[in-house]
């Protein structure tokens, strides 16, 4: 093989995308919005930004374990609207904030353990059994919320409960500390760990993996109970930003997540990615939503733009393409 | 540590594998376990080290009745198993996959890698292999990740390892290392259990041999006082008689001919011709390129340079199809990625080089298309309940006739095999043989890729050796001797 | 260093400025929706006629969405902001952020449950529920069976006309289903279809939406049926003149539009406006339908 | 995972689903709601169930195709949108209906291809390339109709134009027809042909089927032209049925086909599978969306119900294991 690799070497953009590609490709993007309106780089835009982008992240770094598993979790949208909505419940019913999210948090990750029950014991493919509980924790939703969003005085009063989504420490939202927090937790996970390096086996050779004396399907439930648990921490600073819980909160988030893992750099088809790539991944969705509303392009463009973004960055990033 | 396996059983649903087998190894010897393909060899080592359950049956460990749960239970009680199949993961890297599941922790729990690169590092020493360990594994030749599977048990402090075909992929510098490093396993009171086809390695290096045959023990002989007949009349039922059988060929017209073939850091300025009924071996070392030249004329790979001719025409060929359309056929070297389509029926394997000929107002017709295929399945004696069973269920002899029917059926006229029998048993390289015999009594051309010397010796007509990615040269077979080949293949003067 | 609001912001209180020198951001519910185009082509046609800058973000149903495109908003320093507000409740922080900001927030179509509004501009989506079962009753003998289609459940509008319709049908009309059609064409159509197959009896369809009534009207064969629905879109007043629908509610969104734009400029030429703006809605029939269309 | 293989051979519930299950399913649930509601069974609820489910199987008939091949089409629903905007656009300009529905059709024809090229050659992969086109073909079809439905008299006063979707032939609603013809025509094309064999050779073992001489890129480029044009034509169906084209038309549509496509036995691994099972699988979501409406379940309970149904009959159809 080595002749071959050799010949490769010269340059390979596929390569460089994965490795570099990304970062490069945010800042292209932060330069070109910057020149187009200036206004972007005002701190207090990035300030915003950043907090726009918490949730995305958080869902997106649980997202990025799941498909470095090989598999795929389309539920992480309800999973936020119905901890969501239980913590609200729970708020109103008098539990301290701090509890309530705890509480809203650990419940996500239940909802996600019983989508890796689904995957590792029923066998499910991941994308139908995920489809699946998608519609149900959905249903479940509006069924608890009665279709209303969940929200009163106590909630709108409620310091505790209102800072974890709107405060801010020294002048920075606090949403960025969660998102800042978490990533270094799911960095030293997946990089750091044998439970990170169990991940990628799993997703490289599920085979190989179980040989190697991986309990692959522990491995499972726990990868998506850590992908609920973090979509219901992103719940918690949605309910709190909005001060109520949606119903209807986080429909189709499960996309700009998987959206941001591959335009990190990570492979659909498991066992190949970054953390790292992630986060930018999340930031370029972010930078471009937030740009392009700076630069007032209509939404009806703004959805044509960011399809062909993601589309020119996944066509530079072959390397699907040894796959 | 003494392991003693008694009466193992064990079926997969209706299938049969082991009805009552006894196999065992103690410190200090060489024990090798043969058997056709598809005896059960690896499955008994599954049961060994807990991957699969047995139906019946006793596993004794130093006298004591025991059962590990799964292989790492199994490694951790000195029981190491270098895998047939390689276990990789192909996008991580080496570092990552000798340590897999098993890395080394530091104080608060994060993995310490450089403990890790050192003791991976003592280990490939031992085997005189020098590896960047962050490397992909995927990027290593085949020989270089068996070598590491290799290194994997030798760190393990491994009581007793299990080698199953090990060599399949090694070149034979590598293979002497290996032998090296097992005799001083050996030496050191290291119980080895030895799995392999090739009959040369087991007489120098066992000292005892196993023969298993439709479910049972047949024999268990000291190897020193058996012989390869024996062996080999244990393991098929029957005496095989010549190993190779004569090739008696009539040449024809230059059915292809190529000129010039180049690709650029693979190959350089190949060219050769190849005649109706001839059989033209390549030889060469591992890694030498055969397989991207074969690769580069089926239209798989892109060619830099050069010209094909196929029956005095000059072809343009960019995807198989149209090598197909001009009547070639290859059997990739790796069936199981790019012969067969595991999943599907034997029947839509056969057929699928040739289903568009299959056409009736442009449906398939079925009955033809079902003719066709019991036809070939007939002629190749693959061995299979119906045509609608899944190719995947065959073991390895029948599936590489499975990917030969196919070749075979299509028409071709000009066949190149990489490593035909590779991983295949005696008797069913015996069967192949025959029929690549028969082959060529009708007109086809033979283009065969192999790395083992003795079939390259054996049975061809001329021999093309190649040493990094240049044609050494084309010898008659009748001329040809281990040692002129060997001095050809390692880049000695032509 | 710990607070609910953002660093210092340069509190620029102005309380005059010239119309073409007004930038004017608006942040829509959606515009996959024609209501919400009416509404939008109503304030820019007025922004257009006066030369003002206007800034349309489209939040897709999503609040949080919504929420960042008022982030946005201010960063870009609006003069004013529309909002046509995703859920009122969770509108409330955004609009908290506005007014930190100094930007005034009208509200427009539906309200917000907090923070400092300049005005609303809405229609009473209670009465308009109180309206079409008011027609109704005057069409449908007593105890009459009807159905009702349910828009996007937890949507404010559905809410509030679900209620205004049950408090004025109880004791009168028999509602027997509501089913959610999430005010769209297609699932209007489906569901009335399966609707009729359950109940083939009912005598009466209540729309919550002018969307779903043109879906249901399709599957309807039945012409005594009454079919009553709200907002008075041009495609749902031509069902009206075809005696398809035969009462509807309009609203004008195109109207609420252009009231919300011309608060902001009463605003800035230093005049007080009213706390609420009642866009008016009115009961169109086939009878007075040429009106409005 | 051998343990586990071993243990089922005995009864193997998972083929038995695979051949004969979703029958099976379908016949229970229509046994059930006949049961609960008399009415299901009427002649006119059947013809309109039928009506109703011609849609979603023309989407899964090519969903199918794409599925064999190991793919996933998530812009199925814009495409249908989009081409509706068309087709709806033509007509108005007074261009015949035949014609109409024909350049309509073709068009989403074209647009398949496009997702075709970005796998094929740009070897994206299909998830993340059909994410971007939904993304880009919605916002193709907010610009092209501004955000508003397309309609007007040439639309509803045209016969050939409304009969596509709202005629009835012999007392059948035409959609009907429709649906069992392009049925046949998927059966054959996947069953008696070389194209389908293909197809599965693709999904099976790409690599296999490379080197046996199957055109990889373009058969993949065939396969999602035909799923673009099956929605296309679902487009036609429901444009006409409307008298309308709607810009939001077909929102998620794809998890309705990917859903029956899976439930009608297909892995979603590629390689396996029936168009019949496809057939079967869309008259679940049919009987199952008509049934519950019938039955008077709230449309909250809905979303959970159908949910386990998918649940169930996945868990049921244990073959993914194998993979
Ligand atoms: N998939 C691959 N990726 C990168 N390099 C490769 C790959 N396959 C082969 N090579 C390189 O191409 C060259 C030729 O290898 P090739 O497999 O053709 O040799 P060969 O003579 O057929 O030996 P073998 O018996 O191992 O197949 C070698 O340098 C090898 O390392
Ligand atoms: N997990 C499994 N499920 C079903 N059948 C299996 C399984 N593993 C092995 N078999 C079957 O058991 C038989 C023995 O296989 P095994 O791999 O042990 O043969 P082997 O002696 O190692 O052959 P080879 O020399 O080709 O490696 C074969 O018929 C094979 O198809
Ligand atoms: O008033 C509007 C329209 O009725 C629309 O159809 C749904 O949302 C409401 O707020
Ligand atoms: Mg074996
Ligand atoms: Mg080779």
């Amino acid at each position: 093989m080595d002749k071959q690799t050799e010949a490769k070497t010269k340059f390979n953009f596929g390569d460089f995308y994965a490795k570099l590609g990304p970062l490069v490709a945010l800042i292209v993007l932060i330069i070109l919005v910057s020149i187009l309106n200036f206004s972007f780089l005002d701190p207090l835009n990035l300030l915003n930004l950043l907090r726009q982008v918490s949730i995305n992240a958080l869902i997106a770094f649980g997202m990025e374990f799941v498909i470095l598993t090989g598999g795929i979790d389309l539920s992480v949208g309800s999973i936020l609207a119905l901890s969501g909505a239980f913590t609200a419940q729970l708020v109103l019913m008098g539990v301290p904030a701090f509890f309530a999210f705890l509480i809203g948090m650990v419940t996500g990750g239940i909802f996600g353990a019983l989508n890796g029950i689904l995957i590792a014991y029923g066998k499910a493919a991941p994308f139908i059994a995920t489809l699946a509980t998608q519609t149900i924790f959905r249903g479940a939703t509006y069924v608890f919320t009665n279709g209303n969003p969940i929200t009163g005085a106590k909630m709108s009063s409620n310091f505790g409960f209102q800072f974890f989504g709107q405060g801010y420490l020294f002048g920075i939202p606090f949403p960025v500390y969660i998102m800042v927090l978490f990533y270094i937790l799911a960095y030293v996970l997946l990089h750091r760990t044998t439970f990170g390096r169990k991940t990628y086996a799993l997703g490289g050779n599920p085979r190989a993996a179980f040989v190697a004396g991986v309990k692959n399907n522990k491995m499972i439930i726990w990868v998506y109970t850590l992908a609920g648990f973090l979509s219901a921490t992103a719940g918690m600073i949605l309910t709190s930003r909005l001060a109520s819980a949606q119903p209807d909160a986080g429909v189709a988030y499960e996309m700009d997540a998987i959206a941001a893992v591959v335009l990190g750099g990570t492979s659909l088809a498991g066992g190949k990615g970054k953390m790292f790539g992630t986060l930018i991944g999340a930031l370029i969705i972010g930078v471009l939503n937030n740009g392009m509303n700076l630069l007032g392009i209509s939404s009806f463009y703004q959805q044509i733009v960011k399809g062909i973004v993601i589309l020119v960055a996944v066509l530079l990033d072959r390397k699907q393409a040894k796959k | 540590m003494e392991i003693d396996m008694q009466h193992i059983s064990k079926s997969f649903g209706p299938n049969v594998v082991l009805k009552d087998v006894n196999f065992s190894v103690t410190g200090g010897e060489v024990h090798a376990l043969m058997g056709e393909n598809g005896a059960g060899k690896s499955t008994m080592m599954n049961i060994l080290t807990g991957l699969l359950e047995p139906n019946g049956g006793v596993i004794k460990v130093d006298g004591q009745e025991t059962h590990f749960a799964n292989a790492l239970e199994a490694e951790q009680h000195g029981i190491a198993f270098i895998h047939q199949e390689m276990n990789n993961f192909v996008e991580m890297p080496v570092l990552d996959n000798m340590f897999l599941n098993k890395e080394i922790k530091s104080r608060w729990g994060f993995i310490d890698n450089d403990k890790m690169k050192a003791l991976a590092n003592a280990s490939l020493d031992r085997l005189g292999m020098k590896v960047n360990l962050e490397r992909p594994i995927g990027e290593l030749s085949v020989g270089q990740q068996q070598m590491i599977e290799i290194a994997k048990s030798l760190m393990t402090d491994a009581k007793v390892i299990i080698m199953d075909e090990p060599t399949a992929a090694l070149t034979e510098n590598e293979i002497q290392k290996l032998f090296t490093v097992i005799k001083s396993l050996k030496a050191q009171g290291v119980g080895i259990i030895y799995i392999s086809h090739r009959m040369e390695e087991l007489f120098a290096i066992s000292d005892r041999v196993t023969v298993m045959r439709d479910g049972l023990t047949i024999n268990t002989y000291k190897t020193a006082e058996t012989n390869v007949q024996q062996i080999v009349h244990d393991m098929v039922g029957r005496d095989l008689g010549d190993f190779y059988p004569d090739r008696n060929p009539k040449f024809g017209d230059t059915m292809i001919k190529v000129n010039g073939l180049t690709s650029r850091g693979v190959f350089k300025d190949i060219s050769f011709a190849v005649r109706s009924g001839e059989i033209l071996a390549f030889s060469g070392l591992m890694g030498a390129g055969r397989t991207e030249i074969m690769r580069a004329i089926f239209g798989i790979d892109k060619l830099d340079a050069g010209t094909i001719e196929i029956n005095g025409e000059t072809v343009q060929i960019s995807n198989p199809n149209e090598a197909i359309a001009h009547n070639v056929g290859f059997l990739t070297e790796d069936r199981k990625s790019e012969g067969l389509i595991l999943d599907d029926s034997i029947a839509d394997n056969i057929d699928l080089p040739s289903i568009d000929g299959f056409t009736k107002h442009g449906l398939i017709d079925r009955k033809a298309d079902r003719e066709f295929v019991e036809l070939l399945m007939k002629r190749l004696t693959v061995k299979a309940t119906s045509a609608d069973e899944e190719a995947g269920s065959l073991s390895g002899g029948n599936q590489q006739k499975v990917v030969l029917a196919k070749w075979v059926g299509s028409g071709s006229q000009v066949l190149i095999l990489d490593e035909p029998t590779r991983g295949v048993d005696v008797g069913a390289k015996r069967e192949i043989y025959d029929l690549m015999n028969e082959l060529t009594d009708r007109g086809t051309a033979i283009i065969m890729v192999s790395s083992d010397l003795d079939e390259v010796l054996g049975f061809s007509d001329n021999i093309a050796v190649v040493y990094e990615g240049q044609l050494m040269g084309i010898v008659p077979t009748a001329t040809a001797s281990q040692e002129s080949v060997m001095t050809l293949a390692t880049g000695g003067e032509r | 260093a710990v607070s609910l609001t953002p660093p210092s912001f340069g509190n620029k209180q102005v309380t005059k400025k010239a119309k073409d020198k007004l930038k004017v951001g608006v942040s829509l519910s959606t515009l996959s929706n024609p209501f919400f185009v009416s509404l939008r082509n109503g304030i820019n046609d007025v922004a257009k006629k006066n030369g003002t800058t206007t800034e349309v973000f489209d939040a897709q149903n999503d609040s949080s969405k919504q929420s960042s495109d008022i982030e946005d908003l201010i960063q870009k320093k609006v003069d004013v902001i529309i909002i046509n507000p995703v859920d009122s409740d969770a509108i409330v922080p955004a609009v908290k952020d506005a007014n930190n900001a100094g930007i005034p927030v009208i509200a427009c179509d539906r309200g917000s449950n907090g923070g400092k509004l300049l005005t609303t501009v809405a229609s009473d989506n209670v009465k308009a529920g109180q309206m079409a079962a008011d027609y109704m009753k005057s069409k449908l003998p007593k105890n009459a069976p009807v159905a009702v289609l349910e828009g996007t459940p937890g949507a404010d509008a559905a809410i509030q006309r679900g209620k205004g319709f049950d408090q004025h049908a109880k004791n009168y009309l028999k509602v027997i289903t509501k089913q959610s059609a999430d005010f769209d064409r297609a699932k209007g159509l489906s569901t009335m279809e399966n609707v009729l197959q359950a109940h083939s009896d009912i005598q009466g369809v209540f729309a919550q939406n002018d969307e779903m009534a043109l879906g249901a009207v399709k599957a309807i064969n039945n012409p005594s049926m009454v079919v009553v629905s709200i907002d008075g879109e041009p495609q749902g007043l031509t069902a009206v003149k075809q005696g398809k629908i035969s009462g509807d509610i309009a609203q004008s969104p195109k109207v609420e539009g252009e009231l919300a734009i011309k608060a902001a400029y009463k605003h800035y030429e230093g005049k007080k406006v009213a706390k609420n703006i009642a866009s008016p809605i009115h009961l169109v029939t086939k009878e007075n339908v040429d009106q409005y269309r």
